[in-house]
């Protein structure tokens, strides 16, 4: 079936909530969402499951980690990223340590949705890329798909997975359209090999995956074989194929949609750089959005972003280099 | 009037259902000049015609990023600021244009901001939501909802601790007081006494979700009252009244009384945002179309302030049309500048992250 | 008595005023029957035991890490957990030794826990903050203030939707009462009518911070009020005044009539923690010791109630002598167990992380 | 004069409170703390500047930072680092945005203060150390000492900073005692080498340095010579004196005491394995907090945490390896 980004979230709510009586779903503006990934959901499965939530993250994640702990299946839609740091006390104090400090008397099954909304004019407050703070915050896992397919197969793998997962979708990809195969089932924590290279590889993070394929005729041209692999979900990294490939091309370019200081990017670079320091032919390359907050203009905002042209470069470059 | 109009009035009077303990603020200020009533009038008018063109700005591709406007909303933003000095602090949230241009900004830096040019009140660097001048007082304006009344706190803490006069202002609405910080601030502003006023805009609405599913009461100004701070819940469509009333909650803030919360009931005109995607979000019926026209056609708080100074003798129907004359002047003028603005130059992306 | 005692004696009065709409719950539920009496009795005992225990094993370094203990506060603990049956739900916070014994906690595995042993209900993953235990319904304590009142609204929601006519309690400070939460809680439990108990135990200090310099008024039940949630001040000394009014408020909710808050006054009779430095706190002058004192000799919940039951002749001295000497018994008992048994092993630091 | 890592902190606040009548201080039992970090201030300098507040963590910050914004110069003591998470909010979208969504209108001196508790059985709740949180947040000053001389000295640079900082002070340090000198000014953004040494460069984090300092007499047996850095600051980051170090050793044990996933740790080896890949003999090693919650019993903790130990084997371990 051919579907957006955005409606392959749609259907991945409506199989879950079909599925399983216990699913329940909570959100601002959740029965009329303006992006509709909701849609019709409300009309499908009544008020009380999928319920509008006054504007209080913080007692909503916490009723969405108590319902968990209590039997019922729990997806909490935040919105936009940034929304997190209202609930970042019910994540990091208690969706994250739940499962550990009452060692395992809970399931917690919860999924706590947010976009993250960069390069699209939204300011400071509205733009983040915060993966990697939960990252740092061991207990929670973390999937960032980057494209239709991903975004239905992992949401529903998030929605049934007895922990606790942020599902970072990314908005710039919203409009993607591909064929989508419902009876995928991507498990959390496994790469996914975009592209097979010989040369170099190319290791990226949510919408970086995009731009790094729609650079590949250009890479193909300048005869660079690169080998793209889409991490797909952050926690558990699956950092084996990773290795895998960068044992095998040598050289290693990252890009990661976040600020670069404590990145995903920085993270793989700093594992690679331990485990796989013989088999390195170049320095590891990364292209992150640059440590500044997200500017208005959008002009600026491109100044510090990842882009397409930056990746461009960072590979080229790397593959300069001869160890 | 047929039977569904007057259902609607019927909801809306509810709706307007004042508390008792509103007097006639009024009667209390007798001493408005009919030059400040025409100012009044003045500000609102140019603020509704900032916003429209803002509106078409926006479905015209040529505003980027998130604009929220105050359409139906101006006698809340210019009966407030009116009343108080320029010193004064404000502190707004997502939807502040309106309270940026009653404070006094200057129109063509703020629509040169929501155009993200270099010549914006925040170089660019801020956008619609973050509007900010500190030269007329405004603390800026924070998109995250319920978060500015921490800050508006500190500002109060701030001029109490250095018995500067200032009162600090903030703005937010009925969604915003279902946030946390709402209750930890009220708390706050409650013990420590801060010159602070809570300007509580309650339409009824926070996107798509009514006041009437996430709250037990539609009134929201008696949540001041187990911090034994005072409250009053006033008609926001009325200019006069919120500006009266702004007046003696600063007469009773300066008496030392404290904090006070004001709960204006208002209505917003147009949808949660502009654009197109928005636009649609008023046809699938999260709140009553008919209700928001009867607003529309009979709360409107410039006309029906435009019919009381008219039939008052204040001021006539021609000199109405002068002020909106200059007033689209005005704004054509800001968006000129804005125009012509050029966008911020590229190394200022990595200015300010930190001041030196 | 002399005068100082008597100025403490009308301040604790006030302190103990109660509010108009409390009715005399004693007379609603005359029907418990005197063996139940003394099981309320008897746990009140085992509480205080527990707690001694564990402050002096703090005080010897044999427990590691933060602990609170809930002396003076046991009539609350156990006469709310005696009027939730078995399945009904708790959630704790820093303090909260005494509701897990209430609720039918094993105290040796309790104790072990706090020990920090591989017994312990939490594996000793968790300690003194955090003991939880599913099979007494028990969701476990949060040592974040005001962090456990989100997941009791979570545990009722979950009730309400499966329809399993459980009750959740949540037990939280005054200090916790000024944190968001609270009032987004408080909302939520409104507006979906949630089956909580909301139960704030004000012994009137948060650590060393009086309530008095952090709220408007010593009285916080009638913060319940502007959400439309029903509330009752109590005396937190009275075990069955606190059991009474519980019963009470199942009953209500069971009706169908929503959330309900109990305020019970209460007094902290240690220090906030135990051990050699917080003993310390204790002559830093933060609170009035006489006043401390005066509720330790007049207010000591487990003194009221044998008296009491002495009074009416449903027990005699000896009997309560009895039920000390077995208590002791269980409580070395669960000191030895704990003991003897091992830590975690060192694996075990792995494991839970995620749950497979 | 001599005094202990908590003295230090308090001289330095008494000091800011004598130099300028516009620094405030915030805090939940400020007035009379337990650690004394705070001992008499209230007595000094009254109950309007050394101010107890509610728990209301969000409104403190907020009141803080807006109170910084009009001209007053700011102190929140949040006492446990954890407690950083219930004003996230007005942390991450607010305080680290400020100066720049608004393009600079505002100064906001603002310092808020918190420790961590790791290693003190302290369980899940109170014992994070998640600067690295804050490094993914652009718009924010991060000191970390981990003397008593940097404890004063950074404490009062960070209060006359105009920029938001927050100061992470590490309670198992709480009573170390040397001799501070108050005239010493150590600015933020300058590493410090402890002690300089040719075969491999120890980077320090926090408390981590303590532990480094403490096993170099192991090291001096095993023949092995250790420079020691102790990066003091996070943001900004002293890069260019880690690097030279790392030019001239060729190997570099990070340790941090963050959970490793996105630390700081992570961080600087990203950057050594960009810039300085050719310079290195070895791998990078890492010795971090393991990505687990902290356990309340005491053998678990040592498992997970950095150690002498743990650190003793690392660098041993990269001293082994030959390009
Ligand atoms: C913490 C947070 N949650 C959600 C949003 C998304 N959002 C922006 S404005 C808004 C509605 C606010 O409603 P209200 O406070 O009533 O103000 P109004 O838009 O009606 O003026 C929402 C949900 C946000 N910006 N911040
Ligand atoms: C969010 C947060 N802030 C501060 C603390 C430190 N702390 C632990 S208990 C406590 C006092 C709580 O007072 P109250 O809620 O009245 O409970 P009590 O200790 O009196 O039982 C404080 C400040 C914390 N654990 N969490
Ligand atoms: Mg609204
Ligand atoms: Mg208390």
């Amino acid at each position: 079936m051919k579907m957006t980004y955005g409606t392959a979230i749609r259907e991945a709510l409506l199989k879950e909530l079909e599925d399983d009586k216990s699913v329940v779903l909570f959100g601002e503006d959740i029965q009329h969402n303006l992006y509709g990934y909701t849609d019709n959901l409300v009309n499908i499965f009544g008020k009380k499951r999928v319920i509008n939530t006054p504007l209080s993250e913080a007692a909503i994640v916490g009723t969405a980690v108590g319902a968990a702990m209590c039997g019922l299946t729990t997806i909490v839609d935040l919105t936009v990223a940034n929304f997190l740091y209202v609930a970042m006390d019910q994540i990091a104090n208690m969706a994250a340590k739940t499962n550990y400090m009452y060692n395992g008397q809970f399931k917690l099954p919860l999924t706590i949705m947010v976009s993250t909304l960069y390069n699209s004019s939204s300011a400071a407050q509205h733009s983040d890329r915060p993966h990697p703070i939960f990252m740092n915050t061991p207990g929670l896992k973390i999937v960032v798909p980057s494209c239709p397919q991903d975004a239905y197969s992992l949401l529903r793998s998030a929605i049934v997975d007895e922990n606790p997962v942020i599902y970072f979708s990314d908005r710039s990809l919203f409009y993607t359209k591909e064929d989508v195969d419902v009876n995928c089932n991507i498990k959390i924590g496994q790469a996914s090999v975009l592209t097979e290279g010989s040369d170099i590889t190319v290791v990226t993070i949510s919408g970086c995956s995009k731009i790094a394929m729609d650079l590949l005729p250009e890479l193909i041209n300048e005869n660079i074989s690169a080998e793209i692999i889409d991490v797909r979900s952050l926690v558990p990294l699956d950092i084996n194929t990773i290795k895998k490939s960068v044992r095998k091309t040598g050289r290693v370019v990252i890009a990661d949609t976040a600020h670069k200081s404590c990145s995903a990017a920085s993270e793989i670079s700093s594992i690679l750089a331990e485990d796989l320091f013989y088999d390195l032919k170049a320095p590891i390359g990364i292209v992150a959005y640059d440590d500044v907050p997200v500017p208005f203009a959008k002009n600026l905002e491109l100044q510090i972003m990842p882009t397409k042209e930056k990746i461009y470069q960072k590979v080229v470059n790397i593959m300069q280099f001869n160890k | 009037m047929n039977k569904n109009i007057s259902r609607i009035e019927s909801v809306i009077k509810d709706t307007l259902k004042i508390n008792p303990e509103r007097a006639d603020e009024t009667q209390k200020f007798i001493d408005m000049e009919n030059s400040e009533k025409i100012s009044l009038l003045r500000k609102m008018i140019r603020i509704r015609r900032f916003e429209e063109k803002v509106t078409n700005y926006k479905l015209d591709g040529k505003i980027l990023g998130p604009v929220h406007t105050c359409v139906g909303q101006e006698a809340v933003n210019v009966g407030v600021c009116s009343a108080l000095s320029d010193h004064d602090y404000i502190v707004g949230n997502h939807r502040s244009h309106g309270y940026m241009i009653a404070k006094g900004a200057k129109i063509n830096l703020l629509m040169a901001e929501i155009f993200g040019k270099s010549t914006g009140t925040n170089g660019g660097k801020g956008g619609s939501m973050h509007v900010s001048d500190i030269s007329i007082g405004s603390l800026g304006a924070s998109g995250i909802v319920g978060s500015g009344l921490p800050v508006a706190c500190g500002a109060a803490f701030a001029s109490q601790y250095k018995n500067d006069g200032k009162i600090t202002c903030v703005f937010f609405g009925d969604g915003a007081s279902n946030e946390g910080t709402f209750h930890e601030c009220m708390n706050l502003a409650s013990i420590w006494k801060l010159p602070i006023i809570f300007l509580l805009e309650n339409n009824g609405v926070a996107v798509t979700t009514l006041l009437k599913g996430v709250s037990a009461s539609l009134d929201l100004y008696h949540r001041a009252q187990s911090y034994g701070i005072s409250s009053k819940q006033i008609d926001g469509q009325n200019v006069e009244e919120v500006y009266y009333t702004v007046k003696s909650a600063i007469a009773s803030i300066k008496e030392g009384k404290g904090a006070v919360l004001i709960e204006a009931k208002t209505c917003r005109f147009h949808e949660h945002q502009e654009g197109h995607a928005y636009l649609r979000m008023s046809d699938v019926g999260y709140r009553d179309k008919q209700e928001v026209n009867y607003w529309i056609a009979n709360k409107d708080p410039i006309k029906l302030f435009s019919n009381k100074l008219i039939a008052e003798d204040i001021i006539a129907t021609s000199e109405i049309e002068h002020i909106y004359a200059e007033e689209n002047h005005n704004i054509e003028n800001a968006i000129a500048y804005a125009d012509i603005s050029s966008f911020p130059s590229n190394e200022d992306a990595y200015s300010n992250v930190f001041i030196k």
